[in-house]
C-alpha cells in the first residue's frame, strides 16, 4: 500500500515538471509551427528570437522592479513586463522576417532556413559582444514559495507557468478561428498561392505571423526566466531545435499539433529519465521521435500536401 | 570597368597549365627570399600565413606592408609568368591534349600538388588549414549529394561524420597503436599507414550502414518530416557515443597515429571529387535529381526511385565517414561534442554558400568558410557577424548558392588556348 | 491476336470512395485506344491503377499474359509501359537530353560500382544511349533544345519532350494522358501528326485520355466512356459518336460532324 | 597595359612609404600565447584569462619588460580564440608556434580542448601550461605540457573524505553532465572514491543530464526519492544555480557539494541565497585571502569589477611559471627551438613556486602537487576558506 501511495507521489510529480518543460516547449514551438505554416519555411532564427525576446524581457523587469517596486503590486508589474515585452520582441520578429526572409520570398526553402540560422548567429554574437560574456540571473517577478501536497512538491511559479501558457494557447486559439487576420493566416497555410488572389498581401501576413511567434516567445521567455532564472546567449539554440522537432511532429501548420507535440517532447524528456538510467536519456528520447516519424510520417494533424522542398 | 574587362581579356589565352607555373614561381620566390628579403625589407615579422589577412586584421599597420608583399610574391610574377609563358605552356597543353584525358588530368594535378605541398610546406599552420580545408571539401561534396543532388534536408552529417571518425580510429588504435584503451598493438605498427585506407573504408562502410536508418524512413516521408529523423539520428549517434565508455564516452578518444598527411588526403580529396563526379554525371546518378525533382515521373520511366534514395544516402554518408576518419586521425582526438549542432551549422552553410547540385560549388563553398573562418579569426567575436552576414548577402543575390547546377568539365578545364586565339 | 493489355473485372475504393468499379479493357498490339468521359470520371485514377501507382482492391491486369498488377510503378513501367501526364511532370532543373536519356534507366547495366569508376562498360552504354536519345529528338523536332532546361521552353516543345521521354522507355504501349491539354489548334494539328508518326515507326499501341472529340475520334480505333468510375459504352468510333447513352451522359447537345 | 603598371608602381611604393618599421631589423619579442574561448559554451572562462594574462603584462610593461639573463625584452601576448572547439584550439595552437613564434602557451583551459592542443604543443616541442584542465589525458606522457592545478583523480577523494569528516553521511547523490568530459570524469572519480569507503551501493542515485539542458526536475525527483543525505554535483557555475534552487522546490533538505567548476564569482551572484552556506573544492579561496593572492584579487576587482574566478588565478599562477621558466632559462638565443626547449627544461626544474593558489612542485608529468580547498560560501555569499587537504 505504502509502496503504491509512493509510487502514485512519483508519477503526479514527474507528471507536474513534465507539464511546466512541455508549456515552454509548446509556446515556443506553436511560434515556429505557425510560420512553417504560414510560409512553408523553417525558421531557424526563431530559438534566437526566443533568447532576445527574453534578455528583453530581463532588461523591462529589471527596470520596472528598480522603479515601481513597492508601490505597485507585483502581479501588474508582471503583467505590465509582460505586455511590453511582447510588444518590443513582436518587432525583432518582424525585422527578421522584413530583413531576413522577405527578401527569399521566391528562393529554395533551404536557403531561406540557412539565413534563419545566420541571423540568429547574429543575435547570439552581438548579445555576446553588448552584454559581454557575463550570465544574468533573471529577476523573480514573484516570490516562489514552494507547497507540499501529499508529497508532491510544487511551486506557485510552476502553476502560474502551466496556467499562463494554456491561457495563451487559448487565446491564440481564439485570435487563429476568430479574427479576420487569424483566418487569413489560416487560408494561407491552407494554400499558400490562392490567398494573395483573394486581396490579402503576402507580405502583411508574414511580418504579423512572424510577429505573432516572437510575441510567444516572448512570454516564453519571461516564464522562463522565472522557472530557470539563467540568462545566456546561447539558451535558445537547444530549444530552438526542440521546437522544431516539435513543430514538424504536431503537422503542418496545425497549432494543435505543436502544442501537443511541445508538451509530448516534454513528457518523453520527463519520464524517459524517470523510467530508464537517465544517462541514456537523449538516445531513448529520440529513437521515440524517429519511430513515431517512420510509422505516422505526416506528423499528428499534418494534412497530406504535396509539397517538396523548392528546390 | 572596361579596364577591367580589357585586363581579364589579356589573360584569355592562358591555359591551366600557365597558371600553374604562374603559381609555381611564385612560391619560388616566396621561398627563397620571402622571409629573408621580402618581408624583412617590408618590415613584417614573417612570411604573411594567409596572404597577410591576419597580420592586416590584428595590425592596421602593417596593411601596406602585406598588400605590397602579396603584389610582390603573388599576383605580379603569377601574372607575368602566365602571361608570357604562354609560348610555351599552350604548346604542351595542346600536346597534352592529345594524350588521354586522365593522363592531362594526373599531370595537372601532380604538377598542382607540388606547388601546393611547397607553398603550405613554409609553415606548418598553413599545411593544417589546407588539410582541414580538404576534409571540408570532402564533407561539403557528400552532403552536397544528399541536400543538393537528392534534395532532401538532411541534418544527419555529423552523425555520418562521427560514426566514421570512431570506427576508423578504434580500428587504427585497436591494430597499430599501444595505447590505455585497447591494450597493445595487434599488428606491426609498421604497417598502419599501408592499412589505413582500409580503417578509413570501414569507417565509411559503417557511416552508410548507419545511414539506413534515415534513408528506409525517406521511403515514406519526404522534405520536413525527414528533416526531424535526420536530426534524431544526429542526435542519437551523439548520445550513444557518449555512453559507450569503452571508447571514451564523453571524455572522448586519443592518440590516432598520424596516417593522415597532406598527400594522402590530397588523394582521398581528388578521389572523392572523381567518384562523386562519375557519378552525378552518368545516368545513374542523375537519377538522383530526377527523383528530388518529380518522384511520380521518375517511377513512370522505370527509374527505381527507392534504390536511389538509398543509393544517395549511403554514399553521402560513406564519403562523410571517410571525411571523419581523416579529421579523426588529423586531430588525434575527438570526443562526441565535435559532432553535434555547431558542425552541423557549418556543414550547412559551406554546403548552401557554394552552391547546390555542383561539385565545383561545393569546393569553392568549403575553401571560402574555412579560409574566411581563419582569416577573420583576428576579428574574434566579430567575425561571427561578419561570416553570417556575407552567408546571408549569398543567399539573397543567388538563393542556390554561388556556384550552383554546374558540374566540372576536366577537358574544356586543361584545354590549349592556343588554338582558340588563332581560331578566332 | 491475343491481347497486349488486359484489364479484369478492375475495382478501385479509396477510403470508402468507389473510384473505379468493373472495369475492362483489352488492348490489341498496334491499337490506339481512347478514353473519355467527364471531369472526375476517374480516368486518371485508370492510368495510375494500370500503371502501379495504386494497386487496384480487385480485378486483375495483365501484360503479355504475364501478371502486373502489384508490382512497382518502375517495374511495371520497365515491362513495356510508357507514360505521359496531365500535368506536365518534367524535371525542372534537367536538360532535355538528360531527360531522354534518363528515360533509358532500366536499360543500364553497368551497376553502382560501375558509376562510380566510370567503367568501360558505363561509357560504352552511355555513349550508346546518347546517340539513342538523339534519334528520339530529332524524330520529335526538339534536337535545337537538347542543352536547354526544360522549364525554358515552350509549352508544345514541352509536351513533345514528354512524349520522347515516355518512348525512351521503349514502351509497347503508350499510355498518353490529355496529350492535347492546353495546346492551341496548330500545335494540336502537329500532336495529331507526332501521335501518328509515333504509333507507325515504333509499332506501339496507344492508349490515351483526350477531352477534344475531334482529337479522339480522328485518332482512336476503339473508344471507351467512363462515368463515375463505370464504362457506359465502348466501341469504335462510329458507334461510340451514335450511342444514346454517351450522347447523353456526356456528350449533351454538342455537334459532333 | 600601361595604366595598370603604373597603379602597380605608385601601390608599391606608397606601401613601402607607409611600412612603419621598413628596414628595420628584427626585434627579439618574447612572445607568450593565450590560448582562450573567447566565445561559444563558456565565455566568461575566456574573459578571465585573457583578463589575468593582462594584468600580468601591465606588471611586465611597467618593468620595462622582462629581464632574461640581465637584458630586457619586449613581451608581446598573442591571444587567440578557441571558441570553445577541439579543431579550432588545435588551429590556434598551430598558428600561435608556426606562425607567431610563441615561447610558451598558457591554455586552453577546458580538457577537450588541452588534450588535442597538447598533442600539438608537445609535437613541435613548446611548453604549453593549461592552467585549469583536470583531465590526466592533457599531459600524459607529453613532456612540453604541463598543467596549474590538481588532477580529477586526486579532487574526487578530497571530497568524498570531507563530506564523510564533515557530515558523516554514508548514502550520497551525484548529478552531473553526462556529455561533458569534467563533469563526468570527476562523479565517476567521486563515485568510485565514495564507494571504497561505504561500500558498493552508496551512492543511491547517479544521475546525469546533457550539456545545456535547464530542467533537473526528472533527475533531482529521482534524487529526493533516493534517501541520499548529500548531493555532489560536479557542474559549471551557470548549472549550479538552477539544480540548487530545483533542488529545493522539490524538496531537497540536505547539503549539495560541488567541486572547483563552481568557483567562479557568477555562481553566487546568479545562485543568490540559495546558494549560502554550500561547500565546494577549488584551487583557492577569494575571501579572507592574504598576501599575493589577496593583493591580486584586489587589482583584478578594481581593474575589471569583480572578484576573479578561479581560472583567472590559475592564469595568473600560469604565467608566472612561464616567466620564472624563462628567467631561469639563463637566456634568450633568438633561435627559438632552442629557447622553447631550455624553458621547458627549467620548468620541470622548479620547485615550489609560491603561486597565489597554492605552492607547486611538477611532478614527471608535468602535473603539480598542490593543495585542494574546501570553501564555504558565506552569509554575505563570498567563497570563505574552510578547509584545506593536501596530498
Amino acid at each position: 500500500m505504502e509502496a503504491l501511495i509512493e509510487l502514485i507521489q512519483y508519477i503526479v510529480q514527474n507528471l507536474i515538471n513534465a507539464l511546466q518543460r512541455g508549456s515552454f516547449y509548446a509556446v515556443i514551438s506553436i511560434g515556429y509551427s505557425m510560420v512553417y505554416g504560414v510560409l512553408m519555411l523553417f525558421n531557424f532564427a526563431h530559438g534566437d528570437i526566443f533568447m532576445v525576446a527574453t534578455y528583453i524581457g530581463f532588461g523591462i523587469a529589471t527596470l520596472f522592479l528598480a522603479l515601481f517596486a513597492g508601490f505597485i503590486p507585483g502581479p501588474l508589474i508582471f503583467l505590465a513586463t509582460i505586455v511590453i515585452t511582447m510588444f518590443l520582441a513582436s518587432w525583432i520578429g518582424v525585422f527578421v522576417e522584413v530583413a531576413g526572409y522577405r527578401p527569399l520570398r521566391s528562393a529554395p526553402r533551404a536557403s531561406a532556413a540557412i539565413t534563419g540560422l545566420m541571423i540568429g548567429i547574429i543575435f547570439e554574437t552581438s548579445i555576446l559582444i553588448l552584454l559581454g560574456a557575463k550570465r544574468l540571473s533573471f529577476p523573480p517577478l514573484m516570490e516562489s514559495i514552494a507547497y507540499n501536497v501529499g508529497g508532491v512538491y510544487f511551486t506557485n511559479v510552476k502553476v502560474m507557468i502551466i496556467i499562463i501558457s494554456l491561457l495563451l494557447m487559448l487565446a491564440l486559439h481564439t485570435f487563429i478561428q476568430k479574427t479576420k487576420w487569424g483566418m487569413a493566416m489560416r487560408a494561407m497555410s491552407y494554400d499558400f498561392l490562392a490567398v494573395p488572389l483573394m486581396g490579402v498581401s503576402i507580405n502583411v501576413i508574414a511580418p504579423l505571423t512572424f510577429a505573432v511567434g516572437a510575441g510567444l516567445a516572448a512570454v516564453a521567455g519571461i516564464l522562463y526566466g522565472q522557472a530557470y532564472p539563467i540568462l545566456d546567449p546561447y539558451m535558445g539554440v537547444i530549444i530552438g531545435w526542440k521546437a522544431f522537432v516539435a513543430a514538424i511532429l504536431g503537422g503542418r501548420g496545425s497549432i494543435k499539433g505543436a502544442a501537443l507535440a511541445g508538451y509530448l517532447l516534454g513528457f518523453i524528456e520527463i519520464f524517459v529519465a524517470t523510467i530508464f538510467p537517465s544517462t541514456l536519456r537523449d538516445l531513448i528520447a529520440y529513437s521515440i521521435i524517429l519511430l513515431i516519424l517512420t510509422y505516422r510520417p505526416r506528423g499528428f494533424f499534418g494534412m497530406e500536401h504535396s509539397t517538396k522542398l523548392r528546390l | 570597368m572596361e579596364t577591367a574587362r580589357k585586363f581579364i581579356k589579356t589573360f584569355s589565352n592562358v591555359p591551366m597549365l600557365g597558371w600553374l607555373i604562374g603559381f609555381f614561381a611564385a612560391v619560388l620566390i616566396e621561398y627563397y627570399w620571402g622571409y629573408d628579403y621580402i618581408s624583412y625589407y617590408l618590415g613584417l615579422p614573417k612570411i604573411p600565413v594567409l596572404f597577410g589577412a591576419l597580420i592586416m586584421l590584428k595590425e592596421p599597420i602593417m596593411i601596406p606592408g602585406a598588400i605590397a608583399y602579396d603584389l610582390i610574391v603573388y599576383v605580379i610574377p603569377i601574372l607575368f609568368i602566365a602571361k608570357v609563358s604562354i609560348f610555351f605552356t599552350n604548346r604542351v597543353a595542346a600536346v597534352l591534349e592529345k594524350t588521354p584525358l586522365w593522363m592531362s588530368a594526373i599531370i595537372h594535378l601532380a604538377f598542382f600538388y607540388g606547388v601546393l605541398h611547397l607553398w603550405a610546406g613554409i609553415n606548418d599552420y598553413r599545411v593544417l588549414i589546407v588539410k582541414l580545408t580538404l576534409i571540408s571539401i570532402i564533407l561539403t561534396i557528400s552532403i552536397n549529394v544528399i541536400n543538393g543532388y537528392q534534395g532532401e534536408f538532411s541534418c544527419s552529417h555529423p552523425g555520418f561524420m562521427a560514426i566514421g571518425a570512431y570506427i576508423s580510429s578504434i580500428l587504427t588504435l585497436y591494430f597499430f597503436v599501444n595505447d590505455k584503451t585497447f591494450g597493445t598493438a595487434v599488428l606491426s605498427s609498421e604497417l598502419g599507414p599501408w592499412l589505413f585506407p582500409i580503417a578509413l573504408i570501414a569507417g565509411g562502410v559503417a557511416a552508410s550502414l548507419g545511414s539506413l536508418l534515415v534513408a528506409i524512413p525517406s521511403f515514406r516521408t519526404r522534405g520536413d518530416y525527414l528533416a526531424i529523423i535526420s536530426l534524431a539520428f544526429m542526435f542519437i549517434v551523439k548520445s550513444a557515443v557518449e555512453n559507450l565508455n569503452v571508447i571514451g564516452g564523453a571524455r572522448g578518444m586519443g592518440g590516432q597515429p598520424d596516417y593522415a598527411p597532406l598527400p594522402i588526403i590530397f588523394i582521398w580529396t581528388i578521389l572523392c571529387i572523381w567518384v562523386v563526379h562519375n557519378f552525378v554525371t552518368s545516368i545513374m546518378g542523375k537519377a538522383l535529381n530526377a527523383v528530388r525533382d518529380d518522384e511520380a515521373a521518375s517511377e513512370s520511366m522505370t527509374v527505381k526511385t527507392r534504390k536511389t534514395k538509398m543509393t544517395a544516402f549511403m554514399f553521402g554518408a560513406f564519403w562523410a565517414g571517410i571525411a571523419g576518419g581523416l579529421f579523426a586521425h588529423v586531430l588525434a582526438y575527438i570526443n562526441p561534442g565535435m559532432f553535434s549542432i555547431n558542425r552541423l551549422a557549418e556543414i550547412l552553410a559551406m554546403v548552401y554558400f557554394g552552391g547546390l547540385n555542383s561539385i565545383i560549388g561545393s569546393i569553392v563553398g568549403a575553401i571560402s568558410i574555412n579560409v574566411l573562418g581563419e582569416a577573420l579569426r583576428p576579428l574574434e567575436l566579430f567575425k561571427w557577424i561578419i561570416i553570417p552576414l556575407i552567408l546571408i548577402l549569398v543567399m539573397i543575390f543567388r538563393p542556390y548558392g554561388l556556384i550552383s547546377f554546374k558540374e566540372i568539365n576536366a577537358k574544356k578545364l586543361l584545354r590549349s588556348k592556343h588554338k582558340r586565339e588563332q581560331g578566332a | 491476336m491475343s491481347a497486349l493489355l488486359n484489364v479484369n473485372k478492375m475495382t478501385h475504393y479509396f477510403g470508402g470512395l468507389r473510384a473505379v468499379y468493373n472495369y475492362n479493357l483489352n488492348i490489341k498490339p498496334h491499337q490506339i485506344t481512347g478514353l473519355i468521359g467527364p471531369n472526375g470520371a476517374g480516368k486518371t485514377t485508370i492510368f495510375n491503377l494500370i500503371t502501379g501507382v495504386y494497386t487496384p482492391t480487385q480485378g486483375s491486369i495483365t501484360l503479355e499474359n504475364e501478371n502486373i498488377k502489384g508490382l512497382e510503378t518502375n517495374e511495371i513501367a520497365a515491362k513495356g509501359l510508357g507514360r505521359t501526364f496531365q500535368n506536365l511532370a518534367l524535371w525542372r532543373h534537367m536538360n532535355v537530353l538528360d531527360h531522354i536519356k534518363m528515360a533509358h534507366y532500366s536499360q543500364l547495366s553497368y551497376g553502382l560500382i560501375g558509376s562510380f569508376f566510370n567503367t568501360t562498360k558505363c561509357r560504352q552504354q552511355e555513349t550508346q544511349i546518347e546517340e539513342n536519345s538523339y534519334r528520339l529528338l530529332e524524330l520529335f523536332d526538339i534536337k535545337q533544345h537538347a542543352d536547354q532546361i526544360v522549364t525554358n521552353l515552350p509549352y508544345g516543345a514541352q509536351r513533345r519532350v514528354e512524349m520522347a521521354r515516355a518512348m525512351a522507355t521503349n514502351p509497347k504501349i503508350l499510355f498518353l494522358d490529355e496529350p492535347t491539354a492546353g495546346m492551341t489548334p496548330d500545335e494540336l494539328g502537329q500532336m495529331i501528326k507526332i501521335i501518328r508518326q509515333v504509333h507507325q515507326d515504333f509499332n506501339v499501341a496507344i492508349f490515351l485520355i483526350e477531352h477534344r472529340m475531334k482529337f479522339v475520334m480522328e485518332l482512336c480505333q476503339y473508344i471507351q466512356t467512363l462515368v463515375f468510375g463505370e464504362l457506359i459504352a465502348e466501341g469504335p468510333p462510329e458507334v461510340i459518336q451514335n450511342n444514346p447513352e454517351v450522347i447523353e451522359a456526356y456528350l449533351g447537345k454538342e455537334d459532333l460532324t | 597595359m600601361k595604366k595598370i603598371a603604373c597603379l602597380v608602381v605608385v601601390v608599391f611604393a606608397f606601401a613601402m612609404m607607409f611600412s612603419t618599421s621598413a628596414f628595420s631589423a628584427r626585434k627579439t619579442i618574447i612572445r607568450i600565447g593565450i590560448n582562450a574561448p573567447m566565445t561559444g559554451d563558456i565565455p566568461k572562462v575566456g574573459e578571465g584569462s585573457k583578463y589575468a594574462a593582462m594584468l600580468w603584462l601591465e606588471d611586465i610593461e611597467k618593468a620595462g619588460g622582462l629581464e632574461v639573463g640581465g637584458k630586457k625584452y619586449e613581451v608581446d601576448l598573442v591571444i587567440e580564440d578557441n571558441e570553445s572547439k577541439a579543431e579550432s584550439a588545435v588551429k590556434a595552437n598551430t598558428k600561435m608556434i608556426t606562425q607567431d613564434d610563441v615561447l610558451a602557451i598558457i591554455g586552453p583551459q577546458s580538457s577537450k580542448q588541452a588534450i588535442p592542443a597538447g598533442e600539438v604543443a608537445n609535437k613541435y616541442k613548446t611548453v604549453m601550461i593549461s592552467p585549469w584542465s583536470t583531465n590526466p589525458s592533457t599531459t600524459l606522457d607529453r613532456p612540453y605540457v604541463f598543467r596549474g592545478c590538481f588532477l580529477d583523480p586526486f579532487q574526487g577523494p578530497v571530497v568524498a573524505n570531507f563530506i564523510t569528516d564533515e557530515f558523516g553521511f554514508s548514502k550520497a547523490a551525484v548529478l552531473y553532465d553526462v556529455a561533458s568530459d569534467y563533469p563526468k570524469g570527476l562523479a565517476e572519480v567521486f563515485k568510485e572514491a565514495w564507494e571504497k569507503k561505504h561500500g558498493a551501493g552508496s551512492i543511491v542515485a547517479y544521475q546525469s543530464f546533457t550539456t545545456k539542458d535547464t530542467d533537473f526536475s526528472s533527475q533531482l525527483t529521482k534524487i529526493v526519492k533516493s534517501g541520499a543525505e548529500v548531493l555532489f554535483t560536479p557542474q559549471y557555475y551557470n548549472e549550479v544555480p538552477l539544480i540548487v534552487r530545483q533542488a529545493k522546490d522539490l524538496g531537497w533538505k540536505g547539503p549539495i557539494v560541488g567541486s572547483d567548476s563552481w568557483g567562479s564569482a557568477e555562481t553566487v551572484e546568479l545562485c543568490g541565497e540559495s546558494c549560502y552556506g554550500l561547500f565546494f573544492s577549488t584551487h583557492y579561496a577569494a575571501a579572507g585571502a592574504k598576501g599575493a593572492t589577496k593583493e591580486f584579487i584586489e587589482r583584478y576587482k578594481a581593474n575589471y569589477g569583480y572578484v576573479p574566478d578561479d581560472v583567472a588565478a590559475l592564469t595568473w599562477d600560469a604565467l608566472h611559471l612561464a616567466q620564472q621558466a624563462i628567467q631561469d632559462a639563463g637566456k634568450i638565443t633568438g633561435k627559438i627551438e632552442t629557447d622553447r626547449t631550455a624553458v621547458r627544461n627549467a620548468l620541470a626544474k622548479i620547485k615550489n613556486f609560491a603561486g597565489i593558489t597554492g605552492n607547486m612542485t611538477f611532478t614527471e608529468e608535468g602535473d603539480p602537487i598542490k593543495c585542494a580547498v574546501i570553501v564555504k560560501i558565506n552569509d554575505k555569499g563570498e567563497y570563505e576558506f574552510y578547509k584545506s587537504s593536501c596530498p
